[in-house]
């Protein structure tokens, strides 16, 4: 119904320019979309990149290797620490590091694509996490305003895609997936297997096909 | 207002409608829109209480309990349809994620404010999503007659009834024209029914241009 | 493993007391979970219940039931109108009526359930139903703030639960049930069907056991 | 810090959890709790990458590369587990559906200040899940050694470091020594691994009580 959506990951990953903003999915390498990934560090040469994702990726892997190109100007994450690479760089002042408690950074994420202004959580609150912030008791818990995320383009990846976009994530491969494609511009899915449409059940879709705009199979 | 006028409505509404798009369609003349588009429009209908991909009505006999739209009707799904919770429906709403919202309406003002879920005097105890629709959908259409049932304009210079939401509505169709807010006001763009200038002047309150395009 | 939580529904609603808040699924009778409502009308004396439900029912049918019983002090909800009943008592004063957008009815149960302490939504702001309510721009967008809900008791429908309380919904009578399930201190889960433990796929479960007390198997 | 130190902590620390409780465990000596609790514990175990029932490791070669704990080391899921994106996973934590976390701290206070996420004077550049779920959970365990490597204690009159959250943990579990944090204060309820008074006053900087409980 929909072939247009199907594109090559090269193809796909033309349409991040310089300066974009990028959610990428996975904890860790786990529901990374690694060949779009592969694709942005070999074929493209978008630069002051902001990446918004749990981790940078490893060195050499996944998002690791976008940083030693340097195209990185800024990273939105809960845990860069899982590459030394990446905390080096923070170190030198080459990226700007924002971080976030995990849940705060899935919320305001999937705030982005829900049109959610801003929501209050007690975590963080009243800690160096909050600095900057606005903080306000509610029901005498103190709680901290945190904004959307949102991005230019989206990168996720799912094991199971149907021909209309339709996604369902395997196992612990979901984490930040689903909430990365309802909060960009652009949301290009790295699927696993291709299925026909109505291949997932349909109580069973996990991404529904609305949010995705391209479609790439991994090799 | 007669079933003929309803049908002249929708199906200048469904013309509306791209290929490829995600809508919601209001209960009353919107949910006639349907019959109006053709198996290939590439029309994906979403119902804001949990389904995406929203096929034809089923035959009778044929109904399942667990299918239904907004209104309350039954549905079938589509191949390639998704279900998820009121929630999720809502964030995909709010988000901007469905294109096109066509609702009915009370009253629209010459810069798409729109009232239609409030009458002043009485209790109002029904929104339902009608402000998450017109707030949320990347497009707003209003489908409606272009004169109450006791004859009083519907497009008015400012809403007397209670807003719905300020700016939301891009397009009005009525049974007598087509008209677009854009900045510099309210344009007629299009006559329907054969109806003329003079008939749209004397159903219609606001100020607005006549800019034909067909 | 857990057979502690399978009960009648004559002894779940014993749960349910005088002034409790209760949460109920559905949209229209479509997902609501009917034996348990109607073991709370025949067999609880319950009384001055606020009851949280996108709709209260039909005359005579689900809500509707415990409506013309007088047992309802206080409803929330987006749509009373479905039921012409519901709206002569708010109209008599015999019940207090709080009206919310159905998006904004839907996210206050689920910031309930997710431990969030309010939210800003552009929709409603500016009308009636914002008022008495905080409102800010917000990258020149009105926002109204809006406060979670919460509730003593949850009773929730899904087509299919396991032993030990996983759900999986069917079709549209989802609804407002999942986030329902995780926004009450007691939540009580009418199934259509019992399955054993992991009969549910483990990445299509709904609604996780964790948020499911007690379960009841439809008559 | 020994294995057997480890080991004699999370032996301690799996007699807190109760059958039935949803438990998350942190990274370190909490990853050694599924070793001591039996088969029939009842202790069912959440991993905040979006996974409830977490099961035994997998045996060599039998590792599933989409299934990791938190830790990123591989796992199980049992009959029953259900798996969930990020933001619900911490909706659930945050939410207090988790009932018991156990992790470790660089510091404790006597009214349940934590700090395990920074080190003052370093970069601080990982947080992970850790204030959700000291913030969520409904009881918080910390399981540590009772001073630092250079020797410092950890339980501290008031803490030093970058907090995680205040007044958020319940129990503390070291070598030496079971603390709970009640509303008079910091009580010494348990001595450990033949410690007694003498060794846990010199590893312990903040004021307690004593009212050992077995």
């Amino acid at each position: 119904m929909d072939p247009g959506k199907l594109v090559s990951a090269e193809e796909a990953v033309t349409r991040i320019g310089d300066g974009a903003t990028i959610l990428v999915g996975g904890f860790g390498l786990v529901g990374a979309p690694l060949a779009l990934i592969d694709r942005l560090v070999e074929t493209s040469n978008a630069r002051d990149l902001t990446v918004v994702s749990n981790n940078i990726g490893e060195p050499e892997r996944g998002l690791g290797r976008l940083l030693r190109q340097s195209r990185i100007r800024r990273g939105i994450s809960s845990y860069f620490t899982s590459n030394p690479e990446a905390v080096e760089a923070v170190n030198r002042g080459d990226i700007e590091a924002t971080l976030l408690p995990q849940g705060t950074f899935a919320e305001a994420i999937r705030a982005g694509g829900a049109g959610i202004g801003g929501f209050y959580t007690p975590v963080g609150a009243g800690t160096l996490l909050a600095e900057g912030k606005e903080e306000r008791e509610i029901d005498g818990v103190l709680h901290v305003l945190e904004r959307p995320i949102r991005g230019d383009v989206a990168l996720v990846y799912a094991a199971r895609g149907d021909e209309l976009g339709n996604l369902w994530y395997r196992r612990t491969a979901r984490n930040f997936n689903p909430l990365m494609a309802t909060a960009a511009d652009l949301v290009i899915a790295e699927v696993g297997e291709l299925l026909p449409s109505g291949g997932i059940v349909a109580e069973d879709v996990h991404t529904p096909h609305l949010y995705v705009d391209l479609i790439v199979v991994s090799p | 207002m007669t079933g003929d006028v309803k049908a002249l409505i929708a199906e200048r509404a469904a013309r509306e409608l791209r290929p490829g798009e995600v809508v919601n369609l209001g209960i009353g003349i919107p949910n006639l829109i349907p019959g109006f588009l053709g198996p290939a429009s590439g029309v994906v209908i979403q119902t804001e209480n949990g389904l995406l991909g929203v096929g034809p009505r089923p035959q009778p006999g044929e109904e399942d309990p667990d299918d239904i739209d907004a209104a309350k009707l039954p549905v079938t799904a589509l191949p390639g349809a998704a279900y998820f919770d009121s929630a999720s429906s809502f964030a995909m709403i709010r988000g901007g994620h469905v294109d096109v919202a066509v609702l009915g309406a009370l009253q629209v003002s010459a810069t798409g404010d729109i009232a239609n879920w409030a009458v002043p005097g009485k209790s109002v105890l029904g929104v339902g999503g009608a402000m998450d629709l017109v707030v949320g959908a990347r497009r707003v259409i209003v489908t409606m007659t272009a004169t109450s049932s006791a004859g009083e304009p519907k497009i008015v210079p400012r809403c007397t009834y209670p807003l719905t939401a300020r700016g939301a509505v891009d397009t009005f169709v009525t049974e007598l024209a087509v008209f677009r807010v854009q900045e510099s006001g309210l344009v007629l763009t299009e006559f329907l029914g054969g109806a003329n200038l003079e008939d749209v002047a004397a159903a219609t309150a606001a100020p607005y241009e006549v800019a034909l395009t067909n």
